[in-house]
C-alpha cells in the first residue's frame, strides 16, 4: 500500500508473568489507508486490544512490545519520547474504548472533560473550549445545552456519542474503537455507526474498527483482519472475508454466525 | 397454535415500577403461553420489559393485574412450600456465565445441591451417577469438569453447566435470559444447540430471551417483539421476520447487521428522524390487536 | 437532600442513644458512683458532712426516670453540671477549655496526615511496584499496626528528653500568659509539634494503603485510560482523573477514621500531657469524675457525628451523583 | 522580684479555687500560705509551738477548754483588721455549714466566744489535752468577706483575702500560677520570698522532667532513681531528703465477709506468721528505692516514735516483724494451718481454705511492689494470698466500707504516737475513715488512749503509751513494713536555708499536711 | 479457600507475616522451655542491664524482661485472637444478615451498625473498663469483641450487597435454597477474605487496644501481658533512668506483631484483589526492559 496511515509492522507484545510470558500479539502486521476503515475480528482474547493500546501507546506494565513497529504518519510512535507522545496522543490518534458506560469521568462535567483536552493541546480558554464543545456536540447529535451535565445523566448510547465527540475535537487521522457498541442495542449501534461512517466521509479520517461481530464488520469495514490466538490469520477486503474466507478459523466463525437477512449459508464445521 | 397443553400461561400481565414521584411500565398486558417442546423467542432491547417478564414467570415480581397459570390453573399457594414446587417445574438459565455459578463451590456442588434438594430418594453413588449423567447429558466430560471450580472453566462451559442444573432439579420450564449474549460468537451456536436439544428431546418449554433476533430466528417456533413494556407483535418466526407489521418491528430488523448491505448503501440507512418517530410511538399504549395470518399478530397503530 | 435528612435524623436518633448509655452505663455497672467518688476525698469526712457535700453537688436520690429526664433536658440546654474533680468549674467550662487543643491537635494532624497519606497513596499506585511503592506501601502498613503509646513514648524519649529538641510536656510555655502575641502563638505551635508529628505518623499509614488500593482498583477503569490517551499529563491524570474519584472512598473512610484519631489523639496527649479532651478524660477516669466522664463521652460522640456529617456534606459535593439523586 | 517555683500538688490544670475549706479540689497552697494558722507545732522540734496569729493559748486545768490570745495589729491582706470575731464567727460559720466542718471539730466543740479583744475561748465538750492540735487544724477565715458567701461549699474564692505571707493571686492560667506576698503581713521582715511559682505537673515523668532541668527550687515528688536522674544533673545544688512519713501496713479485716479467712484473721498466730513473711528490706531497696524508712517494729511506731518504743515490747515481739519464712512456716504448722486439700496451699485447722486478695490502688506503683514482694513471701509460705487492684477511689472506699479481706493501709504519721493508735483504733470511727479499716479494736487500749488525752503530764503519757503498745506488739493488729517516704528535692541554686538532714529544722515536704511547710519558708532566703 | 492459602503462601508479604507470627506463637506457647524464670516473680535486682543471665535485662522490680516478653505474648495473643473472633463472628454475622435480608432487619441491624460507629471507640472502652475496675485480659477481650464489630459489620454488608446483586445467588434461591443456607454457604464462602481481613484487622486493633488500656493503668497490672510490661516500665521512669530494654521491650514486641498481622491483612488483600498484586512479574518487566527485549 502506498503511503498507509497507519502501519503496523511484526508487532509482538507480551504480558509478562510472575514466571513465564504470554505472549498476546505476535509478529502482526497490516496497514490503514488514509480514510479507511480497517477491522480486526477475532473472539475474546486473541489480543484485539492489546493493539488498539498499543498504537496510543498507551500499555503499562507488565505489558510488554517486544517487537516490531507502530508507524503512523510516517513516524515510529514506538520512538516517541514523553513529550511528543503526549502531542501525538489524540491528536493524531483518538480512541473509543470497549464500554461507553465507563471512559468519561464520572465526576466531571461533560465540557470539562472537552476542556482538559483542548487546553492541553490547542492552550483553549474555558470560552473556547465550550464553543468548539458546542459544535461538537451538535455534530453527534447531541443538543449543545447538556454540556454542563454530568456523564451519568445520559443514556449508554448518548455517552458513546459523546466519546465520539472527544474524539473528533482535534480532527485526528485516526480513530481506533475497541467494540464501541457491544453494550448497546442494534438500533442505537446503527445509528452510531451509521454517524461515524458520514463523519468519516466528512473529515476524512481512518477507523481501525475492533468487533467480534462478522457481519457488522463485513457491513461497515472496507478491510478485515481476523485474529487467532495473537495471530493474524487472515487479512482482506470485506468483499474477500465474506465471499471468499480462506483460513479455516474464518470458516468457523462465519459458519457460527447465524444471519437472518440472507438464506441461511451452508454450515460448515460442526457447533462446538 | 399447538394442541399441547401451555405448561405456563401469562394472562394480561401488568406490573408498573414507582420510583419515588415517577412510574416506568415494566410489562403492560403481557399475555402468552409457554409449551412443552417449543421454545418462544422475547426479543426487544434494553429496558423493554424482558427481564421483567421472566421474574414475574419466576415469581420473583408479583404482578399488579393479570394472571399466571401453572399446567392451566391460576397460581395460589404463596406459601414457600408451595414456591418450591413451582420452581421445582420452572427454572432459570441467566445471562452472564460467569456470575451465575458460586466461584467458592465445585461443579459437583452445584449439582449436587439441586439434587438433594428435589431428588432425594438419590443416595449415595446414585447421586455421583446421576451428577454424571447430567453431564454428560449437556456434553461435558464428567470426569473432567466435575471436580473444577467455575474459574477454571469457560464461559461455554459454565452455561452448560447452568443448563445441567435445571435439569438436575427436573424442570419442565426454562426461562433462559439472553443466556449466549455474554459468550463468544463461536460458542454461541453450541449452547444454543443444546437448548434445543433438550427441548426436542426432553419436551421442556423454553423462553428464550433476547436481543439478538438472528439467534432468536435460529432456535424459536415463536417470536414476541417488546417494546416499553408492551408485545408488540408475535407469532411464527417465520411468519414475523419475513412479513413484519408493526414499525417497530421493521426498524429493529433493519438495524441488524447484515454482511450484504454496507453502510454506504443508502438502503441501509435508518433515518434518525424516523428512528425517534418510530420510538415514540411505539411507547405509547396499544390496545388494539390485528392479526396477520393464522399466527402472526400486531399492536395496531392508530390514526 | 433527602439523604441529608436522613443523615440529619439519624444523627439525631444516634446522639439520644449515646446520651442514653451515658446516663445509664455509670449507674448499671457495679457501685456507688457518688459514694466512690467521694470516698478518695473523704477520709475524714463524717457521713452528714457527706451528704452535705453530695446535696451541693447536685446528686439527689429522685427516681432514676426522673433523673434521666432532667439529663437529657440538662443536655440540651448545655448544662453538663459541674465538675468534681475541677471544682468550682462548670463541665462544659473544663471541656471548653480541652476541646480547643484537641481540635488543634486533631485537626492538624489529620490534615497533615490526610493530606500527606492520600498523596503517598496516590504517587505509590501510581507507581505500583516500583521501589516507592514498596518502601512506603510497607512501612505505611507497619505504620498502621504501631500503637499510638509507642510512637509517642519513643518520639518523646528521643526527640524530647534525649535530644532535647522539644518541650516534654503542656499545650504552650508555662511562663507565657495566653494572649493573641506572636510569642504565645509560637510557643503554641513549638508544643505541638511533637505530639502532632506522631499522631501524624499513626494515622498517615491508614490513609496510604486506603488511598493506594483505591487508586489500583481505579486505575483499571476505562476513563482513566481514556485521560491519558487523551495526551494529559501524568500529573492530570493521576490527580483530576484517578485520584479525585479514589478520593471518595477514602473520605468516607475518614468518617470511621475519626474515632480512630480520637484514640490516637487520647493516648497522645495523655504522653505528652497536652491539655486536650483526652487528657481530661483520662485524668477524669481516674479521679472518677463521673459529670466530666459523662460530658466528655457526649461530646466526643457530638464530634464524631459532627466529623460523620461533614464527611456526608462533602461526599456529596465530591460525587456529582449524589447531588442530584 | 524574687520567685521560687515549686511542685506542690500533681494536677492536670490548675483550676483558681482558695476555698480553705474544700479538701477536694483547692489549692493546696490555701491553707498556712494563705489562711496562717493561730499555732504551729513543729514536730522536727520538739513539738515546739510556733506561735503565729495566736501568740499564745492556755490550756484550762480541767482540760475542758482552750484560751487563744491573737497577736496585736494583725490584719487582712485587704488592709481590714483581723480580730478575734473573724475567729468566732470562723467557727460559729463551720458549725452553720457542716459540710464545711472537715476537720470535724464540732465533735469535741461546745462554744466558741471572745472573751476580751483579744482572746477568744473556745469550750470542749469533754475534757481533751489534745484538742489544740485539733483547733489549729480549721483555718480562720475573714468575716466581713465570708458573712455574705451564699454557697460557701462550692464558693470558689479565687481573689482570696488572706491572713498569711502569701495572699495575692497575681497570675493564674491553667498551666501555671503565683502566689505572692501580702502587702499587711504581720511577719512581713521574715519573709524573704516575693512570689511562688507553681507550674503544673502532671505525672512522675514530668515532675522529674521539671526537677531536673533545675526549674524547680522546692520538689515534692516521687523521682525515680533520684541519684542519678536528679542529683547527678548538678551535686553542687540539687539535693533530695526524704524523712519518715506515714507508717504503711498490711492489715487483715476481722469482720470480712469470708468466714473463713476470718478464722485465720482473727488468730494472732495467723497474723505473726504473715508478717514473718514480709521481706520489709526487700520492699523498701527494690519497692521503695530505698527511699522509705524501714519499720520493724511490731507496735508500728517505727523511727517517727523512736523515743517512745519500749525496747522491752520490741525485745519480746520484735522476732513477729523480721523477715523469716522457716520461722513463719513454723508458726503456721504449730498452729495447724497446713494444706488439708492438697491444693498447695495451707487451709484452717478445720480444713476450710484461707484465700484472699491483698488490695492496693493499682496507680500507686510503689505500694503495688511492695504488695507483689509480700504475696510472694506469703506464697512461700504455703499461703493462697493474691492481689487485688482496685481504683485508688474503689480502694479507699472499700476500706471505709469493710469490703476487703486484706490491705496495705497507711496511717498519717503526727506529733504524738497517740494519734496514730487514735486513729487506727477507735471504734467509733469505723465507717468514716480508712484507717480504723482492719476493724479490730481493744477495750483495754480504748481506755488507755481515753486516759491520754486526760493528761498533760508527759510523763504520766508515757507510761499511757507503755502499756497501749504492749497490747498492740502482743495483738499485731496491723503489719508494719515502712514508713512511707516524704518527698522532697532542694535547689540551692536560688535559694539556701533550706531544712537539711544536718539542720533538720521542720518537716521540709510542702504537703498540705505539713503546717510547718510556713516556718519552712519563713527560713527561705534567696541567694544574692 | 484453597486459593486464598495457597496464593498467601506465594506471596511475600503474607511469608514475612507468617514467619514472624510463627515465631511469636511459638515463643508463646513454648515459654517455659525458653526461659526457667517465672515471669511475676523477683528473679533478680532491679533494673538490670542485659546479660546472659537476664537476656533483656530485669524490670525496676528485678522481674526477669524475657521470660515476661514470653508469657506475655500468650497474653496478647490470647486476648488478640479471642476478641478478633468474637468481633468477626458478630461482625460477619451481621452483616450477612443486614446485606441479604434486607428491609426491616436491615435497617435494625444498620442503625445498630452506625450507631456503634459513632460512639467513639476507646474512650468509651476506656470508661468501661475503669467502672469495670481492674478489667483483666479476658474482660478487655470481651468488651472489645463487644464493642469494635460494628466497622466489620459494615463493610460486611456492603459486600454481602454486591454478592447479593450476582446471578448465582439468585439461581440459588430459585433452586429454593432457605436462606440461612444461602447466607451460610453461597456469600459466606465469597467473603472469606474480607473475613479474613476483618479477623486479622481485629486482632491487630485488639492487641494494640488492650496494650493501650493496659499502658493506661486501666488493665489489671497483676497479669503478664505487654500492656502491663509497658505501664509498668512508664510508672518507673524507665526511659528517664536509662532502662530502655525495660520500656523498649514491649514496644518492640507490640510492633512485631502488628506489623505481622497488618503485613498478612495485606496479602489477603492482594490475594483477593490480584490487581493490587506487585508480584515477581514487574521485576522481571523491568529485568527485560533492562535487557532492551523490548519497551512500552
Ligand atoms: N494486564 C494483563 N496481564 C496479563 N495478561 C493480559 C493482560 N491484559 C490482557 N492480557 C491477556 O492478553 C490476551 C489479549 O487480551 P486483549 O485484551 O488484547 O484481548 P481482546 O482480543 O481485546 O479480547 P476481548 O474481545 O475480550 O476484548 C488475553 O488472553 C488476556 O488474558
Ligand atoms: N425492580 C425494579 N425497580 C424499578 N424499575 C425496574 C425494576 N426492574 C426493572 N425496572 C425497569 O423496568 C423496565 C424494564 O426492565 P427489564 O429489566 O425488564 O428490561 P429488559 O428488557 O430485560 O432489559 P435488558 O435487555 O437491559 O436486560 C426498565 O426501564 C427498568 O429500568
Ligand atoms: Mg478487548
Ligand atoms: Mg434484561
Amino acid at each position: 500500500m502506498n503511503n498507509p496511515l497507519l502501519s503496523v509492522q511484526n508487532l509482538s507484545i507480551e504480558y509478562v508473568g510472575d514466571k513465564t510470558d504470554f505472549k498476546a500479539v505476535q509478529n502482526v502486521s497490516f496497514d490503514v489507508a488514509p480514510g479507511e476503515v480497517f477491522g480486526l475480528a477475532g473472539e475474546s482474547g486473541c489480543g484485539k486490544s492489546t493493539i488498539a493500546f498499543a498504537i496510543s501507546r498507551l500499555h503499562k506494565p507488565p505489558a510488554l512490545i517486544s517487537g516490531g513497529n507502530i508507524m503512523v504518519g510516517g513516524r515510529n510512535v514506538l520512538d516517541l519520547d514523553a513529550a511528543e507522545l503526549a502531542r501525538y496522543r489524540w491528536s493524531e490518534v483518538a480512541m473509543v474504548f470497549q464500554s461507553a458506560m465507563n471512559s468519561l469521568n464520572p465526576v466531571l462535567r461533560i465540557e470539562s472533560q472537552f476542556h482538559d483536552l483542548l487546553k492541553r493541546h490547542r492552550g483553549y480558554s474555558k470560552a473556547q473550549s465550550r464553543e468548539r464543545c458546542a459544535e461538537l456536540l451538535k455534530l453527534v447529535d447531541i443538543p449543545a445545552d447538556r454540556m454542563r451535565d454530568y456523564p451519568f445523566q445520559f443514556s449508554g448510547g448518548m455517552r458513546q456519542r459523546i466519546v465520539i465527540a472527544i474524539c473528533l475535537a482535534l480532527q485526528p487521522k485516526l480513530i481506533v474503537m475497541d467494540e464501541p457498541t457491544t453494550a448497546l442495542d442494534v438500533v442505537v449501534q446503527r445509528e452510531i455507526l451509521q454517524r461515524i461512517n458520514e463523519l468519516r466521509r466528512e473529515l476524512g479520517f481512518s477507523v481501525l474498527f475492533i468487533t467480534h461481530d462478522l457481519g457488522l464488520m463485513v457491513q461497515f469495514c472496507d478491510r478485515i483482519g481476523i485474529m487467532l490466538g495473537g495471530k493474524l490469520v487472515e487479512q482482506g477486503t470485506a468483499e474477500q472475508i465474506y465471499h471468499q474466507p480462506q483460513h479455516d478459523y474464518t470458516k468457523k466463525l462465519w459458519a457460527s454466525f447465524p444471519s437472518f437477512h440472507a438464506p441461511q449459508p451452508e454450515r460448515q464445521g460442526s457447533p462446538s | 397454535m399447538t394442541t399441547q397443553p401451555a405448561i405456563i400461561s401469562l394472562k394480561n400481565i401488568g406490573k408498573t415500577f414507582h420510583l419515588g414521584a415517577h412510574q416506568i411500565r415494566g410489562a403492560h398486558d403481557i399475555s402468552f403461553d409457554l409449551h412443552a417442546g417449543r421454545t418462544l423467542a422475547l426479543v426487544g432491547e434494553s429496558g423493554s420489559g424482558k427481564t421483567t417478564c421472566a421474574r414475574i414467570i419466576m415469581r420473583e415480581y408479583i404482578a399488579d393485574s393479570g394472571e399466571l397459570l401453572f399446567n392451566g390453573s391460576a397460581i395460589t399457594d404463596n406459601s414457600p412450600k408451595g414456591l418450591k414446587q413451582y420452581r421445582k417445574n420452572v427454572q432459570m438459565i441467566f445471562q452472564d456465565p460467569f456470575a451465575s455459578l458460586n466461584p467458592a463451590h465445585t461443579v459437583d456442588y452445584h449439582l449436587r445441591r439441586p439434587l438433594s434438594l428435589y431428588q432425594g430418594h438419590l443416595k449415595g453413588q446414585a447421586v455421583t451417577d446421576k451428577i454424571h449423567d447430567l453431564l454428560t447429558q449437556v456434553e461435558l466430560d464428567p470426569e473432567i469438569v466435575a471436580p473444577k471450580h467455575p474459574h477454571d472453566l469457560s464461559g461455554g462451559q459454565r452455561q452448560r453447566i447452568n443448563i445441567a442444573r435445571t435439569l438436575a432439579v427436573g424442570a419442565k420450564a426454562i426461562i433462559a435470559d439472553e443466556p449466549t449474549s455474554m459468550l463468544d460468537v463461536s460458542v454461541r451456536q453450541g449452547v444454543l444447540e443444546l437448548l434445543n436439544r433438550m427441548k426436542r428431546d426432553l419436551g421442556l418449554a423454553l423462553l428464550y430471551i433476547t436481543h439478538d433476533v438472528a439467534t432468536a430466528h435460529y432456535v424459536a417456533e415463536d417470536i414476541m417483539v417488546m417494546y416499553g413494556g408492551q408485545i408488540l407483535e408475535w407469532g411464527d418466526v417465520k411468519a414475523v421476520l419475513s412479513n413484519p407489521q408493526h414499525d417497530y418491528t421493521r426498524m429493529l430488523l433493519a438495524a441488524v447487521p447484515d454482511p450484504d448491505i454496507r453502510f454506504d448503501d443508502p438502503r441501509s440507512r435508518l433515518e434518525p428522524n424516523a428512528v425517534n418517530r418510530v420510538r415514540e410511538q411505539a411507547k405509547l399504549l396499544h390496545p388494539h390487536i390485528r392479526s396477520a395470518g393464522p399466527n402472526h399478530f400486531y399492536r395496531h397503530i392508530d390514526g | 437532600m433527602v439523604f441529608l435528612l436522613r443523615r440529619i435524623c439519624f444523627y439525631l436518633a444516634a446522639f439520644i442513644a449515646a446520651a442514653t448509655i451515658n446516663f445509664f452505663l455509670p449507674r448499671l455497672l457495679p457501685g456507688d458512683p457518688i459514694q466512690i467518688m467521694f470516698s478518695s476525698a473523704g477520709s475524714t469526712l463524717s457521713p452528714e458532712n457527706l451528704t452535705a457535700l453530695k446535696l451541693t453537688f447536685g446528686f439527689v436520690d429522685a427516681p432514676l426516670w426522673k433523673q434521666y429526664l432532667t439529663y437529657l433536658g440538662s443536655i440540651f440546654t448545655g448544662d453538663l453540671g459541674m465538675s468534681i474533680k475541677y471544682f468550682p468549674l462548670s463541665v462544659t467550662a473544663v471541656l471548653g477549655r480541652a476541646l480547643i487543643w484537641t481540635v488543634g491537635l486533631m485537626g492538624t494532624a489529620t490534615l497533615i496526615s490526610f493530606t500527606l497519606g492520600t498523596f503517598l497513596g496516590i504517587v505509590a499506585a501510581w507507581r505500583r511496584g516500583s521501589k516507592f511503592d514498596v518502601l512506603f506501601s510497607v512501612s505505611a502498613i507497619v505504620a498502621t499496626s504501631v500503637p499510638a503509646m509507642v510512637t509517642s513514648l519513643v518520639a518523646l524519649y528521643f526527640f524530647g528528653f534525649q535530644l532535647g529538641w522539644f518541650p516534654t510536656g503542656y499545650a504552650a510555655d508555662p511562663s507565657l500568659d495566653p494572649a493573641f502575641s506572636l510569642e504565645y502563638i509560637g510557643s503554641v505551635i513549638y508544643h505541638a509539634i511533637l505530639p502532632i508529628i506522631t499522631l501524624s505518623i499513626v494515622l498517615t499509614g491508614g490513609f496510604v494503603v486506603t488511598m493506594r488500593n483505591n487508586m489500583i482498583n481505579l486505575l483499571g477503569e476505562d476513563y482513566i485510560t481514556m485521560g491519558r490517551a487523551k495526551g494529559l499529563s501524568d500529573g492530570n491524570v493521576m490527580f483530576w482523573y484517578a485520584a479525585r474519584n479514589a478520593l471518595l472512598p477514602t473520605v468516607s473512610g475518614l468518617a470511621i477514621a475519626i474515632g480512630t484519631i480520637l484514640g490516637g489523639s487520647l493516648v497522645t496527649e495523655v504522653v505528652f500531657n497536652y491539655p486536650g479532651l483526652g487528657n481530661t478524660l483520662y485524668h477524669a477516669i481516674l479521679a472518677r469524675d463521673y459529670p466530666v466522664i459523662q460530658g466528655q463521652l457526649l461530646i466526643m460522640t457530638l464530634a464524631m457525628l459532627s466529623a460523620n456529617f461533614i464527611v456526608d456534606v462533602s461526599y456529596v459535593l465530591l460525587d456529582p451523583r449524589l447531588r442530584r439523586g | 522580684e524574687t520567685i521560687l517555683t515549686a511542685n506542690i500538688e500533681p494536677a492536670t490544670t490548675w483550676v483558681q479555687n482558695f476555698n480553705p475549706f474544700n479538701q477536694t479540689s483547692a489549692r493546696q497552697s490555701t491553707s498556712d500560705f494563705i489562711y496562717e494558722p493561730l499555732v504551729i507545732f513543729n514536730r522536727f522540734d520538739h513539738d515546739k509551738a510556733n506561735y503565729r496569729l495566736a501568740k499564745s493559748y492556755k490550756i484550762a486545768d480541767d482540760l475542758k477548754s482552750v484560751e487563744f490570745t491573737l497577736r496585736d495589729g494583725l490584719k487582712w491582706s485587704d488592709g481590714k483588721d483581723l480580730t478575734v470575731n473573724d475567729v468566732v464567727f470562723t467557727f460559729n460559720y463551720v458549725k452553720k455549714n457542716p459540710a464545711l466542718d472537715f476537720v470535724s471539730i464540732w465533735n469535741i466543740l461546745e462554744k466558741v466566744e471572745a472573751v476580751d479583744e483579744h482572746t477568744v475561748k473556745f469550750t470542749l465538750s469533754s475534757p481533751s489535752s489534745l484538742a489544740v492540735n485539733r483547733l489549729i487544724e480549721l483555718p480562720i477565715v475573714p468575716e466581713h468577706v465570708w458573712a455574705d458567701i451564699a454557697e460557701p461549699v462550692t464558693f470558689a474564692n479565687e481573689t482570696p483575702v488572706g491572713s498569711g505571707p502569701m495572699t495575692e493571686i497575681t497570675r493564674f492560667t491553667p498551666q501555671t500560677y503565683d502566689q505572692c506576698r501580702n502587702p499587711h503581713y504581720w511577719d512581713a521582715e521574715n519573709l524573704k520570698v516575693d512570689c511562688f511559682r507553681f507550674p503544673q505537673l502532671s505525672d512522675n515523668n514530668q515532675m522529674l522532667t521539671a526537677t531536673a532541668s533545675g526549674e524547680l527550687d522546692w520538689g515534692t515528688s516521687f523521682l525515680p532513681n533520684v541519684e542519678q536522674t536528679y542529683v547527678a544533673k548538678d551535686p553542687d545544688h540539687f539535693h533530695y531528703w526524704y524523712t519518715a512519713g506515714s507508717m504503711v501496713e498490711f492489715i487483715f479485716n476481722q469482720e470480712t465477709a469470708n468466714a473463713d479467712n476470718k478464722k485465720a484473721f482473727s488468730d494472732v498466730k495467723f497474723r505473726r506468721a504473715m508478717s514473718m513473711t514480709l521481706d520489709r528490706q526487700g520492699m523498701v531497696n527494690v519497692a521503695g528505692y530505698g527511699y522509705p524508712t524501714l519499720n520493724e517494729d511490731p507496735t508500728t511506731f517505727g523511727q517517727v516514735y523512736s523515743s517512745w518504743t519500749d525496747p522491752k515490747v520490741l525485745e519480746e515481739f520484735g522476732k513477729y516483724t523480721t523477715y523469716d519464712i522457716d520461722g513463719a512456716k513454723e508458726l503456721l504448722d504449730e498452729a495447724g494451718y497446713v494444706d488439708a486439700d492438697g491444693d498447695g496451699f495451707r487451709d484452717n485447722p478445720d480444713g476450710t481454705p484461707i484465700k484472699f486478695d491483698i488490695i492496693v490502688p493499682n496507680s500507686w506503683t510503689d505500694w503495688l511492689d511492695t504488695v507483689r514482694i509480700a504475696v510472694e513471701g506469703m506464697h512461700d509460705a504455703g499461703i493462697n494470698a493474691n492481689i487485688g487492684t482496685p481504683e485508688e477511689a474503689v480502694w479507699g472506699q472499700d476500706l471505709i466500707t469493710g469490703k476487703f479481706d486484706a490491705a496495705i493501709n497507711s496511717i498519717r504519721a503526727a506529733a504524738l504516737p497517740y494519734y496514730p493508735y487514735q486513729q487506727a483504733f477507735n471504734r467509733d470511727d469505723v465507717g468514716k475513715t480508712r484507717f480504723t479499716a482492719q476493724r479490730w479494736f481493744n477495750d483495754d487500749l480504748s481506755k488507755l488512749l481515753g486516759e491520754f488525752t486526760n493528761t498533760s503530764d508527759m510523763d504520766k503519757q508515757k507510761e499511757i503509751m507503755t502499756k497501749a503498745q504492749r497490747i498492740v506488739a502482743e495483738n499485731l493488729p496491723l503489719l508494719p513494713v515502712y514508713n512511707n517516704p516524704t518527698w522532697y528535692q532542694y535547689n540551692t541554686t536560688r535559694f539556701t536555708g533550706w531544712s537539711t538532714p544536718d539542720n533538720p529544722f521542720v518537716n521540709p515536704t510542702l504537703s498540705r499536711q505539713n503546717h510547718a511547710r510556713l516556718l519552712h519558708l519563713l527560713a527561705l532566703r534567696p541567694v544574692k | 479457600m484453597k486459593n486464598v492459602l495457597m496464593g498467601l503462601l506465594r506471596n511475600k508479604k503474607a511469608l514475612a507475616g507468617l514467619i514472624i507470627l510463627a515465631i511469636i506463637i511459638i515463643a508463646a506457647v513454648a515459654a517455659p522451655l525458653l526461659t526457667q524464670f517465672d515471669p511475676a516473680r523477683r528473679v533478680g535486682l532491679p533494673h538490670q542491664p542485659p546479660s546472659a543471665d537476664h537476656w533483656l535485662g530485669t524490670t525496676r522490680i528485678g522481674q526477669d524482661v524475657f521470660a515476661r516478653l514470653l508469657y506475655g505474648a500468650r497474653t496478647s495473643l490470647a486476648v488478640g485472637f479471642g476478641a478478633g473472633f468474637i468481633i468477626t463472628a458478630i461482625g460477619t454475622i451481621m452483616g450477612i444478615a443486614a446485606g441479604y435480608k434486607g428491609g426491616k432487619i436491615d435497617e435494625a441491624i444498620s442503625f445498630l451498625t452506625n450507631m456503634v460507629l459513632v460512639v467513639p471507640n476507646l474512650p468509651l472502652l476506656l470508661v468501661l473498663a475503669a467502672f469495670i475496675g481492674q478489667a483483666s485480659p479476658a474482660v478487655i477481650a470481651l468488651i472489645l469483641g463487644g464493642t469494635s464489630w460494628a466497622w466489620g459489620a459494615r463493610v460486611t454488608r456492603a459486600e454481602t450487597l454486591s454478592i447479593k446483586q450476582k446471578d448465582f445467588i439468585k439461581a440459588a434461591e430459585m433452586l429454593g435454597e432457605p436462606s440461612w443456607r444461602i447466607m451460610a454457604t453461597e456469600i459466606l464462602p465469597n467473603l472469606i477474605s474480607i473475613v479474613g481481613i476483618n479477623f486479622i484487622g481485629s486482632i491487630v486493633f485488639a492487641v494494640i487496644t488492650e496494650a493501650t488500656l493496659e499502658f493506661l493503668g486501666l488493665g489489671d497490672p497483676q497479669a503478664v501481658s505487654w500492656g502491663v510490661m509497658l505501664y509498668s516500665a512508664q510508672n518507673a521512669s524507665a526511659l528517664q533512668v536509662g532502662a530502655w530494654w525495660d520500656i523498649l521491650t514491649p514496644c518492640f514486641a507490640l510492633v512485631l506483631l502488628g506489623a505481622s498481622l497488618s503485613l498478612l491483612n495485606f496479602a489477603i488483600d492482594e490475594v483477593a484483589n490480584p490487581r493490587l498484586r506487585t508480584g515477581n512479574s514487574l521485576a522481571r518487566w523491568v529485568g527485560r526492559v533492562r535487557a532492551g527485549e523490548g519497551r512500552l
